[in-house]
């Protein structure tokens, strides 16, 4: 039976449906509904892949791997919750009258898009599809960025598609390039653009193109996947977008654009293995993500509103992340796919009560905020503490785990100064995120200042799930899903 | 656990008896060298029986403490008095504690007589009790690392040990490192027992008392045991003194009578010689600054490292 | 299995308060009685295992494994882990006790079931610490302790020293957690193993540039954890403003987690010491022990002045560890074992003897609404249980006969003066220097004392509060009971208590003493020398008995007639004596304060107000701040500097799209020269 | 087989039309009017078609005809329209003001047309048709790019970037033998036909809400 076409028609008609749909609630209905079929789907695909290795359909055009099959799990989970989140947040927001029914039918239909082309991006065998599918989230997240249309929103929603587009466009004449050298390698006909076909040629590819394509597609992707000093559109369009989307981009989308990333850094180390300049993109990879993780805490440290700190957080676990995989140990490509997993769960959270906070008080200003949120939103706080808590890495969350993993795996790779960088930033951050959360959540009201709308129970469902699963698959993770990431890491680290 | 009973109860009447005398010794013969006719030398035993006569007054504000405090001071004083050789090597409670137990006891001596001060909330008292822990806070490294000069060199703690290993012949008595910590000893002396030029045991002007000034509220048979234990404590230091670092003809043990006598006559003299040295002290100097006693303490100090440092060079 | 009970106990009682927290009363009850019931079975447990003499008394058993590759759980506890966890059974108990009153003071105002949860939570992590048997362990464990901590400084949120205490304490926590780990790591590597028992003696196969490394990783990390001088800088701001069953619990046993983890890494996986360690730590103890009682006495907020004693009484026991090192270099292990004896006993008698004080001064808190001496005095009037408890601490704390602080100081001088012997090379000169200047701390901390029990308890009540003050409920009153007993014990036997440590000895430098240092058949504690010093607090305190007489023979003798009456102080004339005229705290320690200006730098203002010369003042105001020199010329200015870095570096995201593209397109360009 | 002429032909006229491109390019920095760096961009676009219909007839690659005829209906005539018909919805005619002026930008141009060749210097391309072409790519690429970054207004940013585009393009056809496979081809051109749109919805509201298309007004998200 056919799984990963479902895979990518279900979002895609439920986006389709949802044009034609009256009410706000079927909307947010139906995209939980959406999403939990590709769920259950891509729960179904892990098993495939463990029982067949790779799943291929329509001749190759779709083929799914481990790593896609990893991919699949955490946009399905990430959307999933924030169709969850969704419903009653825009309730509110067309309550307070911030916005109107089209745009709120405009963010029902676009998310699901959102997720297909996302889908399409790990499902997509051919390099060039994944690049157009790559496009389209960008184009359909930049919509919903400026959902808002307020002038920061728009603002952010530009600077994003600005960068954004440029980025792929450099991306773009990288995948060029990487098949212009396939097409060298066969000049007699025309070579397929598979990812799985390249691999296969990857020895007889021209190393030096390679590593030019390279460099243009790591700019390229690398400014959509956050890497410092290409990050700049992160904090804008993750703090202006609305609370549910900064979740997606944050949580999954990211982690898309360094999945791409990845495709093409395992060829270009396959093709490079053991010729002079061996692990170039590993380089790349490792000095670009200490530098994200090392320019971030201080942004954190100077922050003033909330959801721009979370971003920044974000742009520090992809560093992390980043570095982990260029290492190049299994341990540590393991950890930082469990890093990713771990990730995923945790900053939607995080928006999520800012979405909240955002809600209750109309700012995300820390000075405006004041503190004391507590005192008015108690269940929202504490779940976002816990969240906090693992985002800085704090055990029994899983993070705490990964993290270190990624650590000790640096040690063992004789790379100490990698480890210490990392224990630094992450101090840094850790320090910055701890002070800033204090100073807004904890202490007493001001006098007289104490919002009357407070809704104490909003987004529960979804935050309780979320942090439910983490603290689960903290303790615990199914032989199945820990099968499946230790061959994602084989793919990664070149020896599938 | 070896007590002598004679030896005992010997000491602790020596202790008692001749602690008064001594400091009637000196009052004595301070006026004397002042051209005054001072009070007779047993003078001081008839203090003590008449306070120990009078009427108490206690104060309003005065808590347990304040009663708890006299017996304390005295009682510790006595007890580290037995930890010291008088007349024969091993004191009665040589095994009960050495040098550091007699300091300690000091200690707990002074802090019961500074909560003492505190307690009936004047400020004479305050005074006196931040002036005594301040000066004694400081006296205290300078005097440890004196004994431990000695300590070491004799590798005990335990002071009649110390002192017959100091007595044998292995040890030169003018060996510069001796010398220099029996200085400092000296120094630190002068400080403990509340002497010009740290403190002032003849008068009550407010601001230039120390040890007065928490007994200020004191009377009756408080203020006997509090002046009593005083002069022991006076007693204890100089014997410490006198039979730790200048050991001539002290006793050891299983003394004959003859040998006890002799010992006894040793001790008495070195004791009164020492009075004679602090008399003249105290009348050739004025009293010092309370912000300029540190500088003297840390000479006794710099004495008892240069000490330290000799036995390093000479062993 | 005694011990498996006592951590299900604390487990109930967190989770049975958290459920019941909406009564509150029921949840106090049952959380505190838990963790007091714990507390009953892990001192047994301890003791009973340490007088048995039991090497190991719970094989390394794994709790749980993890999803990542050797990522596990595992628990095992030997003598050096019960040991500790005698201590923080024996203290949690205490301190359980002491909440089921002292919790009753913030119903209706804050969730005691939080509370009692927390302590519960704090008592598991932290003996879970100490019977840790691999890093993962350890590291949960430790993080886990560092969080509930935070949680508890800053329980009190809604002012805002507590919430900055807290943030501070919890960085500086996290940062000696980053350092262990590290270090933890480098070992773990050397093993190829995260057990402790794969790690034990492993510093052998490293370089001695690791080791040293490593070593310098591990003081930093415990130092802050432990709060020794000059890393302490969180330890006063954090320990006063929790409650004060948890300030206790904090200063009385989470902060000798740190010396536990020096002790462990030092004598069991770190090899045999290089000379500098044991010197460096010896003077890392010496500074500590005197700064911290040097800023103890500048202190006239009680918790705060006892929070910089627990600086102090680490550095002591830095003392004696440092020296048991060298000594272990020198190849003098049974010396080594006599010092190591000394740190370890002045580690549990400053448990007691701190925790008890806190106690006191929760006790005083509650009845006086005030951390400020200069608003108390008088106390011992009306709280003369309360007073009668601190005065033990203050006398066990100062090192005074016949008490706890006595003994273990005694041993340390014992130990640092035979020290002199051990080497020839001039390093020996800081033992007696070490000697002298802990009897600087002695002294000075009886300084303190004299003026920590005397401005609050003795003397005229300085506010109405302290004039209203009254006795604390029984539960508080049995708590610190509980703790003055055991530091009677502690004091009085200390023969009887060094049986328990001999398998501790034996297991890390191989000696057991106590047979050596046990004289006449108990009475007497020697130096195990043969013509070394003895001393014999019991026989002290009998001797003290016998001689009673003497004082009372003589009243008899003479004072049959003499009476007693309660009258005014001499007010010199004046018309009554008033709280003001009486000496305060800041007045008591004023000679102090001149004699170390050059440390304190004391600054003064005096605004005085005058109609006709200014020797007639109408009004007059005098401030006097003191600032820490650590806190001026090292953490201020980084602190700052960091903070300007940031400010410097957040001009890179200054919203010009321009810019942005600049950055990509330097980027791009940067990355194709580097290709090609 | 194909007539040599043609080839031959084709070889001169390839690097012709590309280079063209890039004096277009040159022009479009240059140049100061809005709507005329429409219509020079229309032209660019056609070159580039131009050389697309040439390489298909030199392989008679059938679907490299079809990239031909898209990039004529999407680049040369539909772009231009929506654009223009943006200009005048929103009423902007005044002539775009650069950062840098005009003498300062050629010479960082020629740097960059330089980087480009000192990039593609060392893989001689696969045949004849590539080489240089590929040098051109790059420098339209980069200066597309400078041009980005040296423009205000929110449309020419938006040409800018169609010009990076044409850049890739150019690279995509000339240096692989046969154009990219169909899909990509397909996926390519309606990515950017729908990044055209995203980006005019995006000019017009920022109109609306700026009353301007400055993105130098746009820099309130500081930090």
């Amino acid at each position: 039976m056919l799984l990963l076409t479902p895979i990518l028609l279900v979002p895609l008609s439920v986006a389709l449906l949802c044009l034609l749909v009256p009410s706000r609630r079927v909307m947010a209905a139906l995209g939980v509904l959406a999403f939990a079929t590709t769920l259950g789907l891509g729960i179904a695909l892990l098993h495939e892949v463990l029982a067949r290795g790779v799943v291929r359909e329509w001749s190759e055009f779709l083929s799914a791997d481990a790593l896609s099959a990893w991919m699949v799990l955490l946009i399905s989970v990430v959307s999933l919750a924030t169709s969850l989140y969704a419903g009653r947040y825009f309730e509110r927001d067309m309550a307070a009258g911030v916005i109107t029914m089209g745009r709120v039918r405009e963010f029902f239909v676009l998310t699901p898009l959102f997720g297909t082309g996302m889908f399409l991006v790990v499902l997509a065998n051919n390099l060039g599809v994944m690049w157009a599918a790559v496009e389209g989230t960008a184009l359909s997240s930049v919509l919903l960025v400026a959902l808002y249309n307020r002038r920061n929103s728009l603002e952010a929603a530009w600077k994003y598609v600005i960068l954004g587009s440029l980025g792929l466009a450099l991306a773009l004449l990288g995948t060029v390039f990487v098949y212009a050298a396939a097409c060298k390698s066969h000049p007699d006909s025309l070579p397929s653009f598979n990812w799985s076909y390249l691999m296969s040629v990857a020895r007889q590819l021209d190393p030096l193109q390679l590593k030019l394509a390279f460099v243009f597609v790591f700019v390229g992707y690398g400014t959509k996947a956050g890497f410092a000093p290409m990050h700049t559109w992160l904090p804008d369009a993750h703090s202006e977008a609305p609370s549910p989307t900064s979740a997606m981009l944050s949580g999954v989308s990211l982690k898309i654009a360094l999945y791409a990333l990845l495709r093409f850094h395992i060829l270009t180390t396959a093709c490079l293995d053991g010729g002079p300049d061996a692990g170039f993109s590993g380089h790349l990879l490792l000095g670009f993500g200490l530098f994200s993780m090392l320019l971030a805490p201080s942004f954190i440290l100077v922050q003033r509103n909330l959801k721009r700190m979370l971003a920044y957080s974000s742009l520090e676990h992809m560093g992390l992340i980043c570095t982990g995989i260029a290492l190049n140990s299994p341990l540590t490509i393991f950890g930082a796919l469990l890093h990713m997993g771990y990730h995923a769960l945790t900053k939607p959270v995080l928006f999520f009560a800012a979405g909240n906070i955002h809600q209750t008080f109309h700012s995300l200003e820390f000075r405006v905020i004041g503190p004391g949120v507590g005192k008015v939103l108690p269940v929202t706080v504490v779940l976002m503490g816990l969240a906090a808590l693992s985002a800085v890495g704090l055990p029994p969350f899983g993070l705490f785990f990964s993290e270190l993993t990624i650590i000790s795996g640096g040690l063992a790779a004789h790379q100490i100064t990698v480890s210490v960088v990392i224990l630094v930033a992450l101090l840094a951050s850790f320090c910055g995120i701890l002070q800033q959360l204090t100073r807004i959540l904890l202490g007493a009201r001001k006098p007289g200042d104490h919002p009357t709308d407070a809704r104490r129970s909003d987004g529960v469902p979804a935050m309780t799930l979320l942090l439910g699963s983490l603290l689960l698959f903290s303790v615990w993770l199914p032989a199945p899903l820990l099968e499946l990431m230790h061959q994602a890491a084989a793919i990664i680290g070149g020896k599938p | 656990m070896n007590l002598d009973p004679l030896n005992f109860l010997g000491q602790t009447l020596a202790l008692l008896l001749l602690a008064p005398l001594l400091s009637g010794c000196i009052k004595n013969w301070k006026a004397k060298l002042q051209n005054r006719r001072g009070p007779r030398p047993w003078q001081v035993y008839f203090d003590i029986a008449k306070f120990l006569r009078k009427d108490m007054v206690i104060s309003e504000h005065a808590s347990w403490v304040f009663s708890f405090a006299p017996y304390v001071v005295f009682l510790t004083a006595l007890l580290a008095g037995l930890m010291v050789p008088m007349i024969n090597a091993p004191a009665p409670l040589r095994l009960f504690g050495g040098v550091l137990a007699v300091v300690g006891l000091l200690a707990l001596g002074r802090f019961f007589l500074a909560l003492g001060g505190l307690d009936p909330a004047s400020a004479f008292g305050g005074m006196g009790s931040s002036r005594e822990m301040t000066i004694s806070a400081i006296a205290e490294p300078a005097m440890m690392l004196a004994i431990f000069t000695v300590a070491i060199t004799a590798g005990s703690t335990d002071l009649s040990q110390i002192a017959q290993s100091t007595q044998s012949a292995t040890w030169k008595l003018l060996n510069p490192a001796h010398v220099l910590a029996f200085a400092a000893m000296f120094v630190v002396l002068l400080a403990e027992t509340g002497r010009i030029p740290v403190d002032n045991p003849a008068t009550h002007l407010e601001l230039t008392m120390i040890h007065e000034a928490m007994l200020l509220e004191y009377s009756g048979r408080y203020l006997a045991f509090m002046e009593w234990g005083a002069s022991i404590k006076q007693l204890v230091l100089m014997t410490l003194l006198v039979n730790v670092f200048f050991p001539v003809g002290l006793a050891g043990p299983q003394a004959s009578v003859a040998a006890l006598g002799i010992s006894l006559a040793a001790y008495l003299a070195k004791l009164l010689a020492l009075s004679a040295v602090v008399v003249v002290v105290e009348t050739t100097n004025a009293k010092m600054r309370l912000f300029r006693v540190p500088d003297l303490l840390s000479t006794a100090f710099v004495l008892a490292a240069l000490a330290l440092l000799s036995t390093f060079l000479f062993q | 299995m005694l011990l498996t009970f006592a951590l299900w106990a604390y487990v109930a009682g967190m989770a049975g308060a958290l459920v019941l927290q909406r009564a509150e009363r029921l949840a106090n009850v049952l959380g505190f009685g838990l963790a007091a019931l714990g507390g009953v079975c892990g001192v047994v447990f301890s003791v009973s295992s340490l007088a048995a003499g039991r090497a190991v008394t719970i094989a390394p058993v794994t709790l749980w494994s993890g999803p990542i590759p050797d990522v596990r759980l595992v628990v095992e506890a030997d003598a050096l882990s019960c040991f500790f966890v005698l201590i923080v059974s024996l203290v949690g108990l205490a301190i359980s006790v002491f909440s089921l009153g002292y919790a009753r003071t913030y119903y209706g105002r804050k969730n005691v079931g939080v509370l009692a949860a927390v302590f519960n939570a704090l008592l598991l992590v932290t003996t879970l610490v100490f019977i840790a048997g691999n890093l993962w362990m350890f590291l949960i464990a430790w993080e886990l302790m560092a969080l509930l901590a935070y949680g508890m400084v800053s329980f009190e949120h809604e002012d805002r020293e507590a919430r900055q205490a807290g943030v501070l304490y919890f960085i500086m926590s996290h940062l000696d957690a980053a350092c262990i780990l590290l270090g933890f790591l480098m070992l773990a590597q050397a093993a190829g193993d995260f057990s402790f028992a794969s790690l034990r003696g492993i510093g052998a196969k490293l370089s001695p540039q690791q080791r040293d490394a490593a070593f310098m990783l591990f003081v930093i990390g415990f130092g802050i954890k432990a709060g020794a001088v000059p890393l302490h800088i969180w330890l006063p701001v954090a320990h006063p403003v929790a409650p004060s069953n948890i300030s206790a619990l904090m200063s009385g046993v989470l902060i000798k987690t740190g010396i536990y983890g020096l002790v462990r890494v030092c004598f069991e996986f770190l090899g045999p010491p290089p000379m500098w360690w044991g010197a460096s730590l010896l003077a890392a103890g010496t500074v500590s022990a005197v700064l911290g009682v040097l800023y103890a006495l500048m202190e006239h907020d009680l918790k705060r002045l006892l929070a910089y004693h627990s600086i102090e009484n680490i550095g002591i026991i830095l003392m004696g560890i440092g020296a048991a090192l060298m000594f272990l270099h020198t190849g003098h292990a049974v010396l080594a074992s006599l010092a190591l004896i000394a740190g370890l006993y002045h580690t549990i008698n400053h448990a007691v003897f701190k925790a008890l004080l806190f106690l006191g001064a929760g006790a005083v808190l509650h009845a006086t609404h005030t951390r400020n001496m200069e608003e108390m005095g008088g106390l011992a009037k009306r709280m003369r249980w309360t007073s009668l408890f601190f005065l033990v601490g203050a006398v066990a704390i100062s090192a005074l006969p016949p008490l706890n602080g006595f003994v273990s100081e005694w041993l340390t001088y014992q130990s640092l003066l035979q020290g002199f012997g051990t080497t020839t090379s001039l390093v020996r000169l800081m033992f007696p220097l070490g000697g002298a200047m802990l009897a600087l701390t002695g002294a000075l901390a009886a300084a303190c004392f004299v003026k920590a029990f005397g401005i609050t308890f003795l003397a005229q009540p300085r506010s109405d509060h302290a004039r209203n003050a009254h006795e604390a409920s029984l539960p508080v009153l049995i708590g610190q009971g509980v703790l003055t007993a055991a530091c009677v014990f502690l004091g009085l036997f200390p023969t009887a208590f060094l049986k328990l440590l001999d398998p501790l000895t034996q297991q890390l430098t191989g000696h057991q003493l106590s047979q050596q240092l046990t004289l006449a058949n108990g009475l007497v504690l020697s130096d195990a020398t043969a013509q070394g010093g003895t001393v014999s607090t019991l026989g002290i305190t009998l001797m003290a008995v016998y001689l009673l007489p003497v004082p009372l023979a003589l009243w008899a003798m003479f004072g049959r007639k003499a009476r007693t009456r309660i009258a005014p102080t001499w007010d010199c004339g004046q018309r009554g004596l008033t709280p003001q005229m009486e000496y305060t705290a800041t007045g008591f320690s004023k000679p102090l304060r001149m004699i170390f200006k050059a440390l304190f730098r004391p600054r003064r203002e005096v605004q005085r107000e005058y109609d006709f010369s200014p020797y007639f003042a109408t009004t007059l105001r005098f401030e006097s701040h003191m600032e820490e020199v650590f806190q001026t010329r090292f953490y201020r200015p980084v602190n700052l500097w960091l903070l300007r870095l940031s400010r410097r570096l957040r001009a890179l995201q200054a919203g010009s799209l321009q810019a942005y593209l600049i950055y990509v397109f330097i980027t791009l360009v940067a990355l194709l020269l580097f290709a090609s | 087989m194909h007539p040599p002429t043609t080839l031959e032909i084709s070889s001169q006229v390839i690097p012709l039309m590309a280079t063209l491109m890039l004096v277009v390019q040159l022009l479009l920095i240059a140049q100061r009017m809005l709507l005329t760096n429409i219509r020079l961009f229309a032209i660019q676009s056609l070159l580039l078609s131009g050389i697309a219909a040439v390489v298909a007839f030199n392989y008679n690659a059938s679907h490299v005809y079809v990239v031909a005829v898209l990039t004529f209906i999407g680049k040369v005539v539909f772009l231009p329209w929506l654009l223009n018909r943006l200009v005048h919805r929103i009423q902007i005619h005044q002539d775009v003001e650069p950062l840098l002026n005009a003498p300062s930008s050629m010479l960082i141009c020629a740097a960059l047309t330089l980087l480009g060749y000192s990039v593609t210097r060392p893989f001689t391309s696969l045949e004849k048709l590539g080489n240089n072409t590929l040098a051109i790519a790059l420098a339209l690429l980069l200066t597309g790019f400078f041009l980005m970054i040296n423009r205000r207004k929110a449309l020419t940013q938006v040409l800018a970037l169609l010009t990076v585009e044409n850049g890739v393009m150019l690279a995509a056809v000339a240096l692989t033998t046969y154009g990219m496979p169909l899909v990509v081809e397909l996926g390519i051109f309606f990515d950017v036909m729908v990044a055209v749109m995203v980006l005019g919805i995006l000019v017009y509201r920022i109109r609306e809400n700026f009353d301007s298309m400055d993105t130098g007004k746009l820099d309130q998200l500081k930090g």
